[in-house]
């Protein structure tokens, strides 16, 4: 496909992983100080930050208020100078609005948000720099920021990008792989329950390769788990240090 | 404007309905609506009704220059319109999120499929290629927009016939539709979507949900696929959880759907290609002339082409034309004497009172200066405006007196006046250059950045 | 007194002068305010004219300005004309900033509709070379004041300011493909031989036909309708957008009015046009 | 003296109520020329466009390709207008009328397409109104003989196309607008022939009514 | 006048023979009618009816609701603020009903009512330049039939013309059904029926056959409802 060899005869990735291999996943909770929660992630080059406020009361329009649960404001953004071209509008092209729905979808799934009737919680994403899996890294980096904050979820929401080119499903695909129109799966699950939050699919894939490609989404997931997981227990013993507790 | 809201009573209710696998139109939880597919007199016009749901779909073509990253590939542009006619709750003119939402499923369910060969719209690389676009108009909202949606783009774009190129050299000709007959697009494969509402968390879900079903619904999971069972699109939506295997069923069941839908849009397309060729009415209106010759329908109604007498209209347009005509003729001809006063060259007056004699009791005659106001010269204007200073006028107190002021006094108010709406538009602390007011056409008549102080 | 009335009473008030073939700025009902027009006042437009109604009343400016560009691909030996109508703030009390309002979409959508019909200008001279490059006018007219009837003063200034309007000769360098202005050579004038003339009329209470409504007359007028004639009395333009009906004697009325006003109008514009020649 | 050519008006259709999430909604044919409207009313407005003492008159035209123009506003402004005639707006104070329009397929006479199919929609609505509208699109062609509801081919090759609007109570011209030149005569002769045709629209108008209630009453 | 009575008239007709035949009378006229100059107008297409002495007024099938005072209309709230409900009668805007306005309310003894509960009330005020306001009491302070709606039970929108069919009629699919199945039915004039049966089933098939009712002629409502009628038992 387009001149380019996504997987090598040696099977190995253009850059140089293995099909079912994760980029590297840095992340760091509590960033700022002035938020109610943050965390920054970088997947490979991708690079995102994320802050959630809240919960507080309804800001702007008192009308968004639900009088049974909380209303969830998320704002997808990605910085002008975080793709090769630079970008025109950091927000409310049709991509980004679409970006921002599947947050909002995605969070108002997973918070307890009946917890909080009648108040808000924003959640804010920025993407520094963008090379394939954006929206994954956000959700990512957006659970961190929810837990950091202290807000109820159901559980950890981990999401990867699945690709699946001449019968090889790779895992946590990069810009260069995205553009070789390769079918693409990105999703956001409940690891503990094995529940898809979010489940977008383009370009083609035959049925017959639909469970392969889930299986290796779902333990890609679970994988980036086991990453958020230890980076939350580890921030929560250092904070515990910092109080003076041994 | 706002739709009825949904009543506690309703919601629960429909969902004590479904919980039963019963539906208010009598469905089973898998069967469809029944589609009616027809096609518009132009080329590549398709209009869908889904149940209640309606949508048209218009596909159009233009020559543009391509993208500089894709430079062999023509663009294919998906534009969703949701106006009030289809539910009191869409606004015109702007883009909600559920218009982007279905907006973008189209986008991904055709364009990222490539359903359409884009390197077969080249015209010539890097310089002119074609770019279709698919305007699709929701005209009532009954559930179910996408696949809706769907079934009108892909049968449009099936439908539509785009003009003949020949390219000699740098030399490109368009061929008119009576030159050369159009040519259809290249479609690689019918992708359509299958729409799946979730209810219960998940225990329950049904196929094309109603406007009803979508408004106590957990969430959907729309399924794109062909017929060839290829997934060309996934998109879940709503806050729900699914799992895999629930995934699994829902595609499997669309793949039994889809055959279905595809074998409806190419036998309607057979028979629409049937009637052009032998020569047979097509279009809308033949579509519902049939519907009413066929079934007795009260709110339709039908005429056949009427003759309107008019045999007298030429005589009484001329009584008409003629009463006045000499008169008229008259006084177009005594035009030129009329009452024209060449103060400075370049400008003129003209004091029109053709019908009786010249009203000069509340008439102020005319000063040059007042012109000038915008002449080239720009010292004048600046004498000018010392002149006005001294001849500012307190009107605020004047009382009938007012009326019988002098011809003189009254080009004075005049003047503070044209000098009122000057000092108005400097106070804004901003000027809005005229857009001929510069040595170049400015693109933008505001905010330019000149100030005057 | 009188102030006081017709504050309090608008419509009575204009219901007293209009039933004695008067109106209250004195004129009679079927009679046009004086007009003022000014030709070439804006040295930085290849053509511009000032057209006031009545002494300080509706004030409409136009300039056109030609600017080179590639035609469209349907018509590939045509230049283009693209009015537009500015209606600013400070025109009217009634007016805000912001985006244009209908009213000045549709006086644009009228005026670009008067200049297409009436073929006042020659599309075909605005072309340079075919399928390459052509002379895109930029005909903007910007009112100044409102104080009524802007649709006359709109049409008037823009068909003034286009008879105004010259272009500068054009050399196209063949090997090059370089575009150069010939300053040496004499300017063209744009304008056809077709002189279009607009006048409007407003109806009151249904019955009372008067001509060219100020402001407040508009305001209380059941219908208003523009009439546009040509030279041999033929007519490009009748637009009655809706309000009370009328009959077909009532149009024919409008439209003989018209045919003077437009003789009248053309003779002061020629006119005008050679004072500033000589 | 000029002749007319064709005194034919094409076939009429409509369908009125095809639309369920309107208050009131009608297809309209002429030929194959197919305009649907949809009208709300009166319905909550937007305080910007409040008016204390009447409706406010909302029509949105939807052109089948691309997005509306300048010149779909002038249209909107046209339609919007002529409706506020004929409607009883001084009735339902700080309320609009909304009123949206599609092109479906355009072959010739689509202004006056829209008019009607806006006036029956109007009237499934069940929104006071003072009496009916209706709009007829005449041609002169090149030696001057007029045609009625002319088709888009005939439109073009034309050296005029005039259209008009009258009410059902009087008679008279509610709505006028034109292009192409044409002489006084000409015009008089289309106006008398469109309002000889707008009787066949009104009789059309009360036959439907007459079906879709002959049941009931 | 009297030869146009349960004929359709159209916007514009012109009502005549009002003073010939009975000399001097005062008219009333309702929806659909107006006084123009000394003629009656009409302003509305569909069928003319006459009540005596001299009430008329013409039945359109519109489905928009204007308030009228005095008609009883099913509401849905959609918020509470302050002292009272806003509620939601399909309207231009939303009336308001006071939490007083309820049969034994007191300022300690509240009605439970929530966001989305439907109410039948009657309105109090309903005047084309003011908010309407809506009562659950009559003036005696006695419910008399108004006040909250069960949460069970479907709630059917259809045109105002239906509403002001199936009460003016005494043929109507309500009671033909009525005659074999059981069911709880409150009438808005506002378009909204309020509909309660045993089943979902029957439900489902009573608010089809309301809707479908329409534009029928009595004998066809009559047959209509014998077939849903046997369907039902005959599957029972």
């Amino acid at each position: 496909m387009a001149g380019v060899e996504v997987v090598s005869e040696q099977g190995f990735r253009t850059d140089g992983r293995k099909p079912n291999e994760l980029r590297r996943i840095r992340c760091k909770q509590g960033v700022f100080s002035h938020a109610d929660g943050s965390a920054y992630i970088e997947q490979g080059n991708t690079k995102v930050l994320a802050t959630v406020y809240g919960p507080h009361e309804i800001r702007g329009s008192r009308s968004k208020a639900l009088h049974d649960r909380a209303y969830v404001n998320c704002q997808f953004s990605m910085a002008t100078f975080s793709t090769g071209e630079r970008k025109q509008r950091p927000r409310g092209d049709r991509k980004s609005t679409e970006m921002t729905m599947h947050m909002k979808q995605t969070f108002e799934a997973t918070i307890l948000t009946q917890l909080y009737p009648r108040s808000q919680i924003d959640i804010f994403v920025e993407v520094l720099q963008a090379d394939g899996g954006n929206f994954a890294a956000c959700v990512n980096a957006a659970t961190l920021a929810l837990i950091d904050a202290g807000i109820p979820l159901k559980d950890y929401v981990c999401a990867c990008t699945v690709g699946f080119v001449d019968d090889v499903t790779i895992v946590d695909i990069n810009h260069l792989e995205e553009t070789n129109h390769i079918a693409e799966f990105t999703v956001a699950m409940l690891p503990k329950s094995e529940q898809f939050v979010m489940l977008e699919m383009s370009s083609r894939l035959h049925l017959d390769h639909l469970s392969k490609v889930m299986d290796m989404a779902t333990k890609a997931c679970k994988d980036v788990h086991l990453v958020l997981d230890r980076a939350v227990r580890d921030h929560v013993s250092e904070v515990w240090q910092q109080l003076g507790n041994t | 404007m706002k739709d009825h809201p949904l009543s506690n009573c309703e919601e629960k209710f429909v969902l004590a309905a479904i919980a039963e696998n019963r539906r208010f139109d009598g469905r089973g939880v898998y069967i469809y609506r029944p589609i009616v597919i027809l096609y518009g007199h132009d080329r590549g016009c398709c209009h869908v009704q889904i149940g209640c749901t309606r949508v048209l779909a218009q596909v159009s073509c233009e020559v543009i220059i391509p993208k500089q990253t894709r430079p062999n590939e023509g663009v294919l542009h998906m534009n969703v319109e949701l106006s009030p006619m289809a539910c009191p709750s869409f606004e015109a003119g702007k883009q909600s999120d559920y218009g982007v939402e279905v907006n973008r499923a189209l986008e991904r369910l055709l364009r990222d499929s490539l359903c359409i060969d884009l390197e077969s719209l080249c015209i010539m690389s890097g310089e002119k290629v074609w770019q279709i676009r698919v305007d699709v108009h929701v005209l009532n909202h009954d559930g179910n927009l996408i696949d809706c949606s769907s079934i009108a783009a892909i049968a449009a774009l099936s439908h539509f016939r785009r003009p003949d190129v020949t390219v000699s050299g740098e030399e490109v000709t368009i061929h008119p539709l009576d030159e050369k007959d159009a040519v259809p697009l290249s479609v690689n494969h019918i992708p359509l979507s299958v729409t799946f509402a979730f209810f219960d968390q998940g225990r329950t879900l049904l196929v094309d949900p109603t406007d009803q079903e979508e408004r106590v619904m957990d969430g959907k999971m729309v399924v794109g696929i062909n017929k060839h069972r290829e997934l060309c699109m996934l998109h879940v939506s709503g806050k729900m959880l699914v799992l895999q295997d629930q995934v699994v069923r829902c595609v499997n069941i669309a793949a039994a759907r889809v055959g279905e839908i595809t074998d409806l849009i190419k036998d309607t397309l057979e028979k629409d290609n049937a009637a052009r060729k032998s020569g047979k009415e097509f279009g809308f209106a033949k579509c519902l002339a049939d519907v009413i010759l066929g079934v007795d329908d009260l709110l339709k109604h039908y005429v056949d082409s009427m003759s309107v007498d008019t045999t007298s209209v030429g005589q009484t347009a001329k009584t008409v034309v003629d009463a006045d005509g000499n008169r008229v003729q008259m006084e177009v001809d005594n035009a030129e004497t009329g009452n024209v006063s060449i103060k400075v060259p370049g400008t003129g007056k003209m004091s029109t009172n053709t019908e009786g004699g010249a009203v000069t009791w509340c008439e102020g005659e005319e000063s040059d200066s007042d012109v000038i106001l915008l002449d080239k010269n720009d010292s004048t204007s600046s004498e000018v405006s010392s002149k006005q200073v001294s001849a500012v006028v307190e009107l605020s107190d004047s009382e009938e007196e007012s009326v019988l002021m002098t011809s003189q006094d009254l080009e004075r108010t005049e003047l503070s006046k044209s000098r009122a709406i000057e000092t108005r538009e400097n106070r804004g602390g901003r000027c809005r250059g005229k857009s001929f007011g510069g040595r170049n056409r400015g693109k933008r008549g505001r905010g330019n950045g000149q100030r005057y102080f | 007194m009188a102030d006081v009335f017709k504050k309090v009473e608008p419509a009575e008030y204009y219901r007293r002068h209009l039933t004695h073939d008067a109106r209250p700025d004195g004129r009679q009902l079927l009679a046009f305010r004086d007009v003022v027009v000014s030709v070439g006042t804006i040295g930085t437009a290849d053509g511009s004219a000032l057209v006031r109604l009545g002494g300080g009343g509706t004030t409409v400016v136009c300039g056109v300005k030609a600017e080179l560009a590639s035609p469209r691909p349907d018509t590939p030996a045509r230049g283009y004309v693209v009015p537009n109508v500015e209606l600013p703030a400070l025109c009217a009390a009634t007016l805000r900033p912001g985006p244009p309002t209908a009213l000045a979409q549709t006086l644009s959508q009228a005026m670009a509709d008067l200049i297409e019909n009436s073929g006042c200008v020659d599309a075909g001279a605005l072309c340079v070379s075919p399928g390459r490059l052509v002379w895109a006018l930029h005909v903007d007219a910007v009112c100044l004041a409102h104080n009524g009837n802007l649709a006359d003063a709109c049409a008037a200034a823009v068909v003034a300011a286009l008879r105004d309007t010259t272009l500068p000769a054009i050399t196209i360098d063949d090997e090059t493909g370089r575009v150069r202005v010939d300053s040496g050579r004499e300017r063209a004038p744009v304008a056809a031989s077709a002189f279009p003339v607009a006048a409007s009329f407003a109806k009151f209470d249904n019955d009372i036909l008067f001509a060219d409504p100020t402001a407040e007359e508009e305001a209380l007028a059941t219908a208003t309708v523009t009439v546009a004639t040509l030279e041999d009395g033929s007519l490009c333009l009748l637009h009655k957008a809706g309000g009370s009906a009328m009959t077909e004697k009532e149009l024919q009325q409008c439209v003989d009015r018209a045919q003077v006003r437009g003789a009248e109008l053309r003779h002061l514009v020629n006119k005008v046009a050679a004072s500033k020649e000589c | 003296m000029s002749c007319l050519k064709q005194s034919n008006l094409r076939g009429f259709a409509c369908e009125q109520s095809c639309l369920t999430r309107s208050d009131g909604s009608a297809t309209f044919n002429q030929g194959e020329t197919t305009v649907l409207a949809a009208v709300y009313g009166p319905v909550e407005v937007k305080l910007s466009k409040e008016h204390v003492e009447k409706a406010a008159v909302d029509v949105i035209y939807k052109p089948k390709v691309g997005i509306p123009g300048c010149k779909e506003k002038a249209t909107e402004q046209l339609i919007k207008s002529t409706c506020e005639t004929v409607l009883l707006v001084a009735l339902h104070p700080r309320t609009a009328v909304v009123i949206v329009l599609q092109e479906m397929q355009n072959t010739g006479s689509l202004l006056s397409c829209c008019i009607n199919a806006c006036c029956q929609a109007l009237m499934d609505a069940g929104i006071n109104m003072r009496c009916l509208v209706c709009a007829v699109t005449t041609t002169v062609d090149q030696e001057g003989h007029i045609i009625l509801d002319p088709t888009s081919k005939q439109e073009e090759d034309g050296k005029a196309v005039l259209t008009f609007a009258f009410d059902s109570k009087t008679n008279g011209v509610i709505m006028t607008t034109t292009s192409g030149i044409y002489s006084s005569q000409e015009y008089q002769e289309c106006l008398l022939s469109a309002q000889h045709a707008s009787a066949k629209i009104f009789e059309f108008y009360r036959d439907s009514i007459l079906k879709k209630l002959s049941r009931v009453s | 006048m009297e030869d146009s009575i349960g004929k359709v008239v159209i916007p514009g007709d012109i009502l005549q023979n009002l003073d010939e035949k009975k000399g001097k009378i005062k008219v009333t006229v309702g929806p659909g009618l107006i006084r123009d100059g000394s003629h009656i107008a009409v302003t509305k297409s569909g069928i003319l009816r006459h009540r005596e002495p001299s009430v008329f007024w013409v039945d359109c099938h519109q489905k928009r609701y204007v308030p009228a005072r005095g008609d009883n209309v099913i509401g849905i709230v959609t918020a509470k603020q302050g002292d009272v409900f806003k509620v939601d009668i399909g309207s231009s805007e939303p009336a308001s009903l006071s939490f007083m306005a309820f049969e034994a309310a007191t300022k300690r003894n509240r009605p439970n009512l929530n966001v989305g509960d439907c109410v039948n009330a009657k309105l109090l005020v309903a005047n084309k330049d003011c908010e309407p306001e809506l009562v659950c009491i009559d003036s005696y302070g006695r419910s008399s039939g108004l006040g909250i709606l069960p949460n069970e039970g479907f709630l059917l929108q259809c045109s105002i013309g239906l509403v002001r069919q199936l009460l003016r009629n005494k043929f109507n699919v309500l009671t033909f059904l009525g005659k074999a199945i059981q069911y709880e039915v409150a009438i808005g004039m506002n378009g909204r029926i309020w509909l309660h049966c045993h089943t979902v089933r029957e439900t489902i098939a009573i608010s089809n056959a309301i809707c479908r009712s329409e534009l029928m002629s009595d004998e066809e409502v009559q047959i209509m409802s014998k077939k849903v009628v046997d369907s039902l038992q005959g599957f029972e």
